[in-house]
């Protein structure tokens, strides 16, 4: 009976799925590489995808209310970029100051975005696109029309990334600070209720009182902010700022929410699934260099397959689910 | 015979020049007269043979439009189209480097777009639970995945017979054939879409794939039927982009579904579905070329000219959107 | 004080283009339960939304015991004790039900959510409800019932001394509504004051004290339940006598057109097997979730039955998808008209023509003048109540929106029209209106199924009738011998496993 | 004064926008032209595609301007818009990168393809003490610069014996990503735990590999070629630093000279013929050479080393 149940919870949660397909790939890497597996290794991993996993709990919140937010990656250049050009002038030198000018770098830009999707009613993708070419444009306009700002020019900044505190990389602790908070915040807090209530049914949101417009500015904000604490941490991380940085990184975000199971349509999705599929990704990043199969032409292909695998198994493992669910329905 | 009450409804539509002239499209050729009269004070070299010559590469993409608008329609996006671009494109260089006859590479590269577009639609058919965005997103990273693989240490290749793809470059007297081949389709497609069985129902599906559904609508083969198309459009596109380049590599066709979106987009073809026509989305597609190709010969930095499009996107959306909400809350306030 | 706890007066409210209450008035006694009644698009609802704050009235006062008040928003009502369970459920389908429940006055303690304690309340109160389904659920796997319910539930959670159900009972079948009223009793009793909108003459019988009727966005009166007649009220509803409310003709039954055999589905039901006849009208009926939606979705190739065979005029037919089943000549008019049965935003015209365009199209091309007049004419047959065909299907209340879904069904030659709950919300004056469609078409030959939970309704248009239970047939009752005893019987019979015993 | 550009107007067009690398050349490019009375508009892509440099090829055809210098993005797909600009009589130099040899009148070169490998090479054998396995960094699997160095560096490998202990393990694509890049750099010393050197002959992996291997601490150190500003934090003989030295051309000799070349083709003083010859300014003569495309090509001269001593001084200029 007990057994019954494990394997009902199993079979009936995505997010159990998805951590079984994790498994999965972890014990095929490493028994192809067995160095795969090192603590050195995976937190490499983590920081190194540091930026991704951060920004998919805002493409969590953006998606949970049905939007989605394209220009993301365009806000981290700008944000990254104003922070590296302040360095390297020498305006600011504080570590902390970046951080929190990057970060409200990010909230204005979310913000605005915010406004134009929740004021006047432009569809997510396209208002997004706009400001995806908006803002990049911003960025190479602060970095003087293609300055880069490098790790001597960063003084003590980029020292924020290698940084170690409790034996944890400073950066690792970001990103568990980060899920610790959304998984606070989206599970308890009634803010984080209204934002899947909103997803679930704008309409009866309305009804019952809450302030839909404002939600989606929220969600926006939300995003804007780790867009720009994800500059900050990009600039950290690789001690260097250029203005196309992360070009065309917001389908990576994009793909790890929706892999995590989080629905496009809105009101579906978690935590604890966004993590798992920002994971899922960074496994596959970290892993496919180290497999010696095959030829390097052949990463990206493979990179696709895996997405596509992946993301075709979990409905396949769903729809069995959900069948074996209404064989055991009595009747 | 009339209801039992006798009530009769009415059936007449209202005239269609009204309709005309109040709607997005009437605004968007005000939109493109204006443009043109704005590039042509703006920059010394704007003139209609300037912009035949340079139009060919812009209207390759107008190309993409089309079919993007159909998809568009149905609600849905397709991310994958560049790379289907790229693979085309690489396939037809491949053939017509191993001596073929044109017809053939014509023929591969349609083919090759088609299978493409076919492969997204049987997977979005098949599993119709997927996005179309994650789906379209990771054959869009296989596809150029191939292309890159096909073409190896590189990543280039030149056609070397071209022939062909200078005859279809041609053109007649001022006006290349692209252009006639872009309205010619445009014709097709919007007919389609606007007055045919198969778009009424494209249109339905979009608008509630449900009631679609149970009103015997094929949703899944007319996706299917869409998607293989935005393919074969592609493999066209593909080619006339050889035409320019006599050659191809992993980088051709970048960016290229986000330029149709745009340009669908900015036409009043709705990202959500059920709402649009390609009249609306020829016409952007012409702001937005003669925008780019004017700008673009006063040398404005590039990032500028999209930062202007940006701003032209969200605007052509968000002002139709504000000036209908304050309508609505004057006409509220009279009543 | 006032001697009513509720107070409207002078109440206008105008959408863009519609005056959707003119000048209506109101008043609610402390502990009593009035009904509110009217045709659909009197403004019933409307009216329950301005109480709530969710519309903005342009003229007229309300008074809360009394005392003036302006609401500004929903969240206002709420504060003032006044709760709503609307029309169309404003249900959130991906979260759990104590969420649904408690949305907006969350348990909170230290600024976190206390999900045990608001699952346990949430259990008690469903307790009270007697429903079969747990806290934890999420909402979007129940069926309508357990989502009206929940519903409710909403509202008692909220200590509300005025609770407001706009068409609770659309949804239920007549056990589900007994609970119902057994429930609004025992608040009553608590001295909460009930406004109460139905469409069902029952529900006002059984529980109100007095009744509001509007007529064409206006107030036409305030009666006693007891001092005003059946037919005085229907008058005064739809301001003429309807003299037949259920017009079944005398048809001479025809050859056998469907029949189903053993039919199957994992999970929804299982060996399901009826025939109906040309120009008889079949009444499938039983509790809401006995799966007779999910049997006739099977047979139209919404869904694919696991098992199972399905006969048209004596041959099988193998019916993989809607399409299939439209050119063999059995049609479904779905039972949610809105999600499934029209597209809202389009107009009438093109909704009417949808499953049909191709029909009359030239190599491809919509002949748009024979789509208009078609649909002028299929409109005008089932006396939809519209000024064009270009309106949208948005703009119509909810009897006229259904009018246009028996529309689409007559827009070609069909021999099985298959109607899931096509009264279900349709006031009296259209209900009769549809029956009497129904009863046309079963003079021309069709062979109807019609799918109610409305014990009258299947009495009274039936030739024979179909009971199922939790996915089982479990019998079968001809006109004659049917009661509502007898149906309910065969509705509950627990435990029932196929025709094995 | 007859100055060498009077009166004419250059195109130059970048690979993309947002390169600190290629604005220096640019840089120097507009100053040596406009000192010397021409007119320079530098033009770049949308993108850092072939495509998008079409684009501005036509819109730079309809200005008709004297020259265009180019840095292509794309080998062959250049040819067809480059013809048709030399057929409306426009010169077409380029430089950094070159399209092929149909496509061009002449390109300058940042050092011969050949030296650049032999540089390199031997950085290699240096720094690994003679002997050991190193592996190869670089930018996209398709990129044409990358690609020719390598092949120079194996086939110099195989040419002479002192390389012999050498052992080539791997060549890698970071595809000009700082992530991939970090990925592939750790996959690396994951799969080859004796790795001795790692050359990154590209910019953006030399200093994600650097990083990386500095932070680290590993014993694995780096060469190849990158921007000194981005180096210079990780230049160093120590083992508190991963890179001894390492390679770069002279952007701005680059620039300056690209600059003469091309007023010098506007002038017809060259037509891009091999044997020919030009004075550009205080830089002195050059000569055009065959280039190993079977087109010309004038060299600017040797890679330049930056070392810990002088990486500090180049630093400040790029
Ligand atoms: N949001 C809205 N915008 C425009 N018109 C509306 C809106 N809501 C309701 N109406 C219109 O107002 C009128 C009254 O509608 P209401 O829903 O109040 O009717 P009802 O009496 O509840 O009918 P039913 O019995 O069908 O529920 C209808 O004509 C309807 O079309
Ligand atoms: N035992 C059950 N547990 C959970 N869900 C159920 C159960 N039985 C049925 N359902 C769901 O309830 C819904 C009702 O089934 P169905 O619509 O076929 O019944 P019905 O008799 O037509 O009822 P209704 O009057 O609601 O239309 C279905 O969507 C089904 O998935
Ligand atoms: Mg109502
Ligand atoms: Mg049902």
């Amino acid at each position: 009976m007990e057994k019954k149940s494990v394997m009902k919870k199993i079979t009936g949660s995505r997010e159990a799925l998805l951590a079984v397909v994790l498994i999965v790939l972890f014990v095929i890497i490493t028994a192809i590489n067995p160095s795969f597996l090192t603590p050195k290794s995976l937190m490499d991993m983590l920081k190194n995808n540091a930026v991704t996993m951060v920004m998919s709990l805002g493409m969590l919140c953006v998606m949970l209310v049905g939007g989605i937010d394209i220009s993301i990656m365009s806000t981290l250049a700008l944000s990254g970029m104003s922070i590296g050009m302040l360095l390297k002038y020498e305006h600011i030198s504080s570590t902390f100051l970046a951080f929190v000018i990057a970060i409200a770098i990010g909230i204005v830009c979310g913000a605005v975005v915010g406004l134009i999707i929740s004021r006047a009613d432009v569809p997510p993708i396209i208002a997004t696109m706009g400001f995806m070419y908006i803002y990049r444009a911003l960025g190479y306009q602060v970095s003087h029309g293609g300055e880069w700002a490098s790790a001597a020019a960063l003084g003590n900044f980029k020292n924020f990334a290698t940084t170690k505190f409790l034996g944890l990389n400073a950066v690792i602790w970001v990103i568990i600070v980060c899920y610790v908070f959304f998984f606070w915040f989206m599970k308890w807090t009634r803010t984080g209720r209204m934002i899947y209530a909103v997803g679930s049914n704008p309409s009866a949101a309305e009804v019952s009182g809450i302030n839909v417009k404002n939600i989606k500015l929220l969600v926006y904000t939300i995003m804007g902010l780790l867009a720009g604490l994800g500059g900050a941490l990009q600039v950290s991380v690789y001690a260097s700022a250029m203005p196309d940085m992360q070009y065309g990184g917001e389908m990576d975000v994009i793909a790890a929410c929706v892999i995590g199971g989080v629905s496009m349509n809105g009101g579906r999705g978690t935590v604890i699934g966004a993590l798992l599929g920002s994971l899922i990704l960074a496994t596959i990043a970290k892993a496919l260099p180290l497999i010696p199969f095959f030829n390097q032409l052949w990463l990206n292909t493979i990179k696709g397959v895996i997405i596509l695998v992946v993301v075709v198994m979990n409905v396949i493992l769903q729809r069995i689910a959900d069948k074996n669910a209404l064989k055991g329905r009595e009747m | 015979m009339a209801g039992k009450s006798g009530r009769s409804i009415n059936n007449v539509p209202e005239s269609p020049v009204k309709k005309m002239i109040f709607s997005w499209e009437g605004i968007l050729v005000l939109l493109f007269i204006a443009v043109n009269i704005f590039c042509a004070m703006f920059s010394e070299y704007y003139n209609l043979s300037s912009l035949l010559r340079q139009m060919p590469v812009y209207l390759a993409e107008v190309f993409m439009m089309l079919p993007m608008a159909y998809i568009l329609v149905l609600g849905e996006i397709d991310i994958s189209v560049g790379a289907i671009v790229c693979l085309s494109a690489t396939m037809s260089c491949i053939v017509c480097n191993a001596n073929a006859p044109f017809i053939v590479v014509v023929i591969t590269a349609l083919g090759v777009g088609t299978i493409c577009g076919a492969v997204n639609g049987f997977i979005l058919t098949k599993f119709q639970e997927l996005p179309p965005m994650i789906v379209t997103l990771a054959t869009q990273i296989i596809f150029r995945g191939i292309s890159e693989i096909v073409l190896g240490s590189g990543g280039s290749i030149s056609a070397s017979n071209t022939d062909g793809f200078r005859a279809i470059g041609g053109k007649i007297g001022n006006v290349p054939y692209i252009l006639f081949l872009v309205v010619i389709l445009s014709v097709i497609f919007a007919v389609i879409l606007g007055k045919s069985t198969f778009g009424r129902r494209v249109y339905a599906i979009g608008t509630n794939r449900l009631t679609a559904y149970y009103s015997g609508v094929h949703v899944q083969k007319i996706r299917f039927i869409i998607y293989t198309i935005m393919g074969t459009v592609s493999g066209l596109c593909a080619l006339f982009l050889v035409s320019s380049s006599y050659g191809a590599n992993t980088t051709t066709g970048n960016g290229f579904e986000m330029d149709a979106i745009a340009m669908a987009v900015f036409g009043g073809i709705s990202s959500t579905g059920g709402k649009g026509n390609i009249a609306g989305g020829f016409i952007s597609a012409f702001i937005i070329v003669c925008l780019r190709v004017g700008l673009g010969q006063r040398n404005v930095n590039a990032q500028v000219i999209l930062l202007i499009i940006g701003v032209l996107l969200i605007a052509a959306v968000a002002l139709p959107n504000i000036i209908g909400n304050v309508k609505k809350a004057v006409s509220m306030k009279k009543n | 004080m006032s001697e009513y706890v509720l107070e409207l007066k002078g109440i206008t409210k105008i959408f863009p283009g519609v005056k959707a209450l003119n000048n209506v008035q109101f008043q609610l006694k402390p502990g009593e339960v009035h009904a509110l009644m009217g045709e659909n698009g009197a403004g019933k609802s409307t009216f329950i939304k301005v109480i709530t704050g969710v519309h903005k009235a342009e003229e007229g006062e309300m008074f809360l015991n009394g005392q003036k008040v302006d609401f500004k928003g929903p969240k206002d009502a709420q504060a003032a004790g006044i709760a709503a369970v609307y029309q169309h459920p404003t249900s959130y389908p991906h979260l759990t039900v104590a969420e649904n429940i408690f949305m907006g006055h969350e348990i909170i303690k230290n600024r976190m959510i206390q999900w045990k304690a608001m699952n346990t309340e949430a259990n008690k109160l469903l307790k009270q409800l007697d429903a079969d389904f747990d806290a934890t659920a999420e909402m979007g796997t129940l069926s309508v019932a357990q989502q009206q319910m929940v519903e409710i539930a909403k509202a008692m959670s909220t200590n509300a001394r005025i609770i407001i159900l706009d068409e609770p009972t659309a949804a239920l079948t007549r056990s589900e509504s007994e609970k119902l009223y057994t429930l609004v009793d025992k608040l009553k009793a608590d001295g909460v004051s009930i406004i109460f909108i139905s469409h069902r003459f029952e529900d006002m019988y059984r529980l109100a004290s007095r009744v509001t009727v509007f007529r064409d966005s206006q107030y036409i009166g305030t009666y006693d339940v007891d001092g005003i007649t059946n037919a005085d009220l229907i008058k005064a509803m739809v301001g003429r006598e309807i003299k037949d409310l259920f017009p079944k003709p005398e048809v001479k039954l025809g050859d056998e057109m469907l029949r189903v055999e053993n039919l199957s589905r994992t999970g929804y039901f299982k060996d399901v097997s009826f025939e109906v006849r040309a120009g008889e009208i079949l009444g499938l009926t039983g509790l809401v979730g006995a799966g007779r939606t999910e049997t006739v979705e099977a047979v139209c190739g919404i869904t694919q039955p696991d098992s199972g065979k399905v006969y048209l005029e004596g041959k099988e037919v193998h019916i993989k998808k809607p399409s299939d089943a439209m050119e063999k000549g059995i049609i479904l008019l779905p039972e949610d008209r809105q999600k499934e049965g029209l597209i809202m935003s389009w107009g009438l015209g093109r909704n009417v023509t949808l499953p049909t365009i191709s029909k009359y199209a030239k190599s491809g091309i919509n002949d748009e003048k024979t789509e208009r007049d078609l649909a002028k004419k299929l409109l005008e047959e089932v006396d939809t109540k519209a000024v064009d065909i270009f309106q949208p299907a948005s703009s119509l209340s909810g009897g006229n929106q259904q009018k246009v879904v028996v529309a689409k069904a007559l827009s070609q030659e069909m021999k099985v029209v298959i109607m899931d709950e096509p009264t279900k919300g349709v006031d009296v004056g259209a209900k009769a209106e549809i029956y009497a469609i129904m009863g046309d078409l079963a003079k021309k030959g069709y062979a109807i199924i019609l799918i109610s939970s409305e014990m009258p309704e299947i009495l009274g248009m039936a030739d024979r009738i179909v009971v199922m239970c939790n996915g089982h047939k479990t019998g079968e009752l001809n006109r004659g011998e049917a009661t509502q005893e007898r149906i309910l019987e065969l509705a509950m019979e627990k435990g029932h496993t196929g025709g094995a015993e | 004064a007859d100055k060498a550009g009077d009166g004419q107007k250059i195109a130059l067009v970048g690979k993309s926008a947002g390169n600190a690398f290629f604005e220096i050349a640019a840089k120097a490019f507009k100053e040596t032209a406009e000192a010397e009375g021409a007119t320079v508009d530098v033009v770049y892509p949308e993108a850092a595609t072939a495509d998008a440099q079409i684009k501005v090829l036509d819109n730079l055809i309809s200005q008709q301007p004297d020259a265009i210098c180019i840095s292509a993005n794309d080998v062959n797909a250049l040819q067809a818009k480059l013809e048709e600009a030399m057929d409306a009589g426009i010169k077409v130099s380029s430089f950094d990168s070159a399209p092929n040899k149909d496509s061009r009148q002449v390109f300058v070169n940042q050092a011969g393809t050949q030296a650049v490998g032999q540089a390199l090479m031997d950085a290699v054998l240096d720094i690994s003490g003679g002997e050991g396995q190193f592996a190869i960094l670089s930018a996209t699997s398709q990129s044409a610069n990358q690609n020719a160095w390598i092949d120079a560096m194996k086939s110099i490998m195989e040419g002479d014996e002192k390389y012999s202990k050498l052992e080539l393990v791997e060549v890698a694509y970071g595809d000009d990503e700082p992530q991939k890049s970090t990925d592939q750099t750790a996959a690396l010393l994951q799969n080859y735990p004796d790795l001795k050197v790692i050359c990154a002959p590209t910019t953006v992996g030399i200093a994600a590999a650097a990083k990386y291997l500095q932070d680290n601490e590993s014993a694995c150190k780096l060469t190849g070629l990158g921007l000194p500003s981005e180096m210079q934090e990780y230049t160093g003989d120590d083992d508190a630093h991963s890179c001894p030295y390492f390679y770069l051309w002279d952007m701005e000799g680059l620039g300056k000279l690209s600059a003469y070349a091309t007023m010098a083709l506007v002038k017809g003083d060259i037509t891009g013929a091999e044997d020919e010859t030009f004075t550009a300014g205080d830089m002195g003569e050059f000569t055009i050479t065959k280039a190993d495309d079977e087109g010309t090509e004038i060299v600017l001269g040797e890679p330049l080393q930056f070392t810990p001593d002088n990486v500090a001084d180049y630093a400040k200029l790029y």
